[in-house]
């Protein structure tokens, strides 16, 4: 079973902050400007994640429930986008056939970095229920970097929030110095 | 009916039964515009379902017509081989029949003579085989 | 269109706008619907198919017996292994039960089979993870409560 | 250029697989002349996940749970249509408090499937106010499900024989509730929207299916009925108990995007209607019939058509008489409709490409498979 994930994309190549901060850290006292810095970049990332509304099959309606009324996603600065180039988190949301992929991979490359992905429901986590399908991709994380998974077929709403709170939990967890700083 | 049809295409007409509402005819398939056309002219002008299913040896294409004033429904099988098939397309007759057919092909590999536009629907364009036979 | 109706036309949208906008305003007068998750736990019903969990009888060992029941029931193959000890004489109980949440349909069919009522669907339905390795549950983390013990 | 007026080249739009208005993963490829669609190509199976296939290497009552992923809006009507041709099979005679709670079943899911619609259409042509309501209420139903079926979407409750438990205490009171208040919440989307002049002008007479090409395209549903067809299959073929209860098929003559909206709110009333009737009647008894632990129905084949929420849904079992079918098809109503939609767009501008699609109200699950 395919469980490895490629590693977040956007972190790869050390760029001019990253260096930056790499000396900072050397300096007395720099260590602690990183960790202001990196609490600021990471409040700001993590407080108004603009999701792409990848709603592909069931779960997509209970993705449309958690932005309506009765579970309000504004409330936590999540506001839904028709469009990746505004758009920091892509939700996806339902089965992810062959068909599809290729139209998925084009739309997370045009989304801006620092880009997150979530894969809401057993479909886009692993196939789901639909394995020993013959047109299905098994697991959305054969195409794009996944950062959280939501199991349930389909999840509450409730439990989208708490893979949304997952997900800031995590961004909180990275620093401009690299993953796992 | 069943007289009406037997009269009108004789050998063509393969078996025909009468279970509940549903009137089951199997009729060759180059007799299959005839008795189509013959059952739209009988009131039977909305095309239910069409599918067909891989019973080992043979295709069976199934055409489910509806009357929708009285019930009745009509259901024509036409037998067709497993590869290479080949059958009369029923699009000038009933336009429902369009994307069945094209389904039909995507998924079993029946080809329909006279049908517009004759592509895959589910499937993509490069893909190989026809994964609804067994 | 000529001017009159065109005057006619706007005043009339204006006014359909100002009706809809009194629908607006007694719905904003309500009382509000948003549920306040997660600050405040929304309720779930009892009978909701959420995580599977083993249950233990009155000795605090495992019910389950490695029958295989579940998991020749289940449509998805959601429960890929299943092993029991081989002790002979005495009663067989699982040692090894894989779960796998990813490929569940929490349709409850594995459930139904159980013919030992061993397993239950849960009220937990939050089953985040930031693997896919998460979603996969051994035996270990589908321990239920004993019973007598409260949930 | 003498006239002024150049006859311009046609361009190609593409519109999806990823659009917030196609409703989930349907491409359309428009050909337009300035802004006036001249040819429309729906491209379809992007969400085709081979669940006839699947069927194939299941046991009866293992297909069940994936008929609720076709058609996930009307899940009950899914589970109904399958339940019913295996039923034929079978020979099955259910009992009378489980028919109707199947039918109780049904009607929450078809309001729950109409106010989808009623939200998306909105949403569409801009009313976002009737998105936010539409969901709202859906969410009373989706909470009666969870406590009597422990799901909100996928319910699977329409068993084989009958249906997964009985309701819980309660429920009875706080669907009435719910039936009660439903009526009042439509005269409020109609305040709100069908009076609205703009949603008027983008609606009224926009997009017009003629009765015989819907017919003979195999259109069905309200969006059949909204041509003026009374065709309804719980009229038509009553199952379960529709043939005791007493509502109204609605149809409208005007064969626009109107006629098709104002159907589906009205269908919303007589839902309610149905529902009120079945919760006070409700017979005391078994919800379940005996059902042999194997199934293995005679060799032979079955059709169960139900009037989901879209139009006739039908399943096409047939039984080679083992505990596996040897085929199950699905007939999808979003399917003809997609497929006469090039007909119905046809001169419209790009705008109205959207309300159009939007009142056919297609689920793509179904469609794809």
């Amino acid at each position: 079973m395919g469980v490895g994930r490629p590693p977040s994309e956007h972190q790869e190549n050390p760029n001019l902050a990253t260096r930056a901060a790499d000396v900072a850290c050397r300096v007395p006292g720099g260590s602690v400007l990183v960790t202001t810095v990196d609490y600021v970049l990471n409040w700001a990332k993590s407080s108004s994640l603009w999701y792409l509304t990848y709603g592909l099959a069931c779960c997509a309606i209970e993705m449309m429930c958690t932005a309506a009324s009765h579970y309000d996603l504004d409330r936590f600065g999540l506001i839904f986008r028709g469009t990746p180039r505004q758009s920091d988190l892509m939700l996806v949301s339902g089965t992810v056939t062959k068909k599809m992929a290729p139209v998925l991979r084009r739309l997370y490359d045009q989304m801006p970095d620092p880009k997150y992905v979530i894969a809401m429901g057993g479909c886009a986590c692993a196939g789901g229920p639909f394995q020993d399908s013959y047109f299905v991709v098994q697991g959305v994380d054969e195409i794009v970097p996944v950062d959280i998974y939501i199991g349930g077929c389909p999840p509450r709403p409730e439990a989208l929030i708490d893979g949304i709170f997952r997900l800031q939990e995590k961004i909180h967890r990275t620093s401009i110095r690299g993953e796992g700083q | 009916m069943i007289e009406e049809l037997r009269s009108r295409f004789g050998e063509a007409l393969l078996s025909a039964e009468q279970v509940g509402r549903e009137l089951r005819v199997s009729v060759a398939a180059a007799a299959l515009p005839e008795v189509a056309a013959f059952a739209k002219e009988h009131g039977f002008h909305y095309p239910a379902d069409i599918t067909a299913w891989d019973a080992g040896d043979e295709l069976r294409v199934v055409y489910r017509l509806v009357d929708l004033a009285s019930g009745e429904h009509l259901v024509i099988t036409v037998p067709a081989p497993r590869s290479g098939a080949r059958l009369p397309s029923l699009v000038p007759i009933f336009g429902g029949a369009d994307w069945p057919e094209r389904e039909i092909y995507d998924l079993f590999g029946v080809r329909f003579d006279g049908h517009p536009d004759l592509r895959r629907i589910l499937l993509t364009d490069d893909w190989e085989g026809h994964p609804l036979l067994k | 269109m000529t001017r009159t109706n065109l005057f006619v036309d706007v005043v009339l949208s204006a006014l359909s706008i100002v009706k809809g906008l009194m629908v607006t305003l007694t719905n904003a007068l309500r009382p509000r619907v948003t549920r306040n998750h997660p600050f405040q736990k929304t309720p779930i019903p009892e009978v909701w198919r959420g995580r599977l969990v083993h249950l233990r009888g009155e000795d605090g060992r495992l019910r389950c017996t490695a029958c295989l029941a579940c998991q020749k029931a289940c449509p998805s193959h959601a429960i890929p292994t299943i092993q029991g000890d081989d002790k002979k004489g005495k009663e067989k109980r699982a040692q090894v039960y894989v779960w796998d949440a990813s490929r569940c349909l929490f349709c409850g069919l594995c459930v139904e089979a159980c013919p030992f009522d061993a397993i239950r669907l849960t009220r937990e339905y939050s089953i985040v993870g930031e693997d896919r390795a998460d979603l996969i549950f051994d035996l270990n983390r589908l321990l239920g409560p004993a019973e007598g013990e409260t949930a | 250029m003498t006239t002024g007026l150049t006859p311009t080249e046609h361009i190609t739009l593409n519109m999806g697989p990823q659009h917030p208005s196609t409703h989930g993963v349907l491409r359309l490829e428009l050909e337009l002349e300035g802004e006036v669609i001249v040819a429309c190509r729906p491209i379809i199976g992007y969400l085709h996940r081979g669940i006839e296939k699947m069927a194939e290497a299941r046991t009866y009552p293992q297909v069940l749970p994936y008929t609720d992923r076709l058609d996930y809006l009307s899940s009950s009507s899914n589970n109904m249509a399958y339940v019913q041709a295996v039923e034929k099979l079978l020979g099955l005679e259910v009992p009378e408090r489980a028919k109707y709670l199947r039918v109780i079943s049904l009607e929450l899911n078809r309001i729950a499937s109409h106010l989808v619609f009623l939200a998306t259409f909105a949403n569409d042509l801009g009313a976002t106010t009737v998105f936010l309501y539409g969901m709202r209420e859906r969410e009373l139903i989706m909470d009666l499900f969870s406590m009597w079926a422990g799901a909100r979407l996928t319910q699977s409750w329409i068993r084989i024989g009958g249906v997964g438990a009985d309701i819980p205490d309660g429920f009875v009171d706080q669907a009435l509730a719910f039936c009660r208040l439903m009526p009042k919440r439509l005269d409020e989307y109609d305040r709100i929207l069908t009076g609205n002049r703009i949603f008027r002008a983008r609606t009224e007479g926009v997009g017009i299916l003629p009765p015989e090409l819907g017919v003979n395209y195999g259109a069905s549903g309200p969006t059949l009925r909204g041509s003026g067809v009374e065709f309804d299959v719980r009229r038509a073929e009553p199952y379960e108990v529709y043939g005791d209860l007493d509502f109204e098929v609605v149809t409208r003559p005007t064969c626009d995007c109107m006629g098709r909206y104002l159907v589906r709110m009205q269908e919303m009333r007589q839902s309610v209607r149905i529902l009120e009737q079945c919760l006070k009647r409700l017979p005391e008894g078994e919800v379940r019939a005996k059902v042999p632990r194997v199934i293995r129905p005679p060799e032979g084949e079955a059709y169960g058509r139900v009037e989901s929420p879209r139009g006739e849904f039908a399943c096409y079992v047939v039984s080679d008489g083992s505990p596996r079918p040897a085929r199950v098809r699905f007939r999808a109503p979003s399917f003809y409709h997609l497929s006469v939609l090039p007909r119905m767009l046809q001169g419209w501008k790009v705008g109205d490409a959207v309300a159009i699609l939007g009142s056919i109200d297609i689920v793509l699950g179904e469609v794809d498979r």
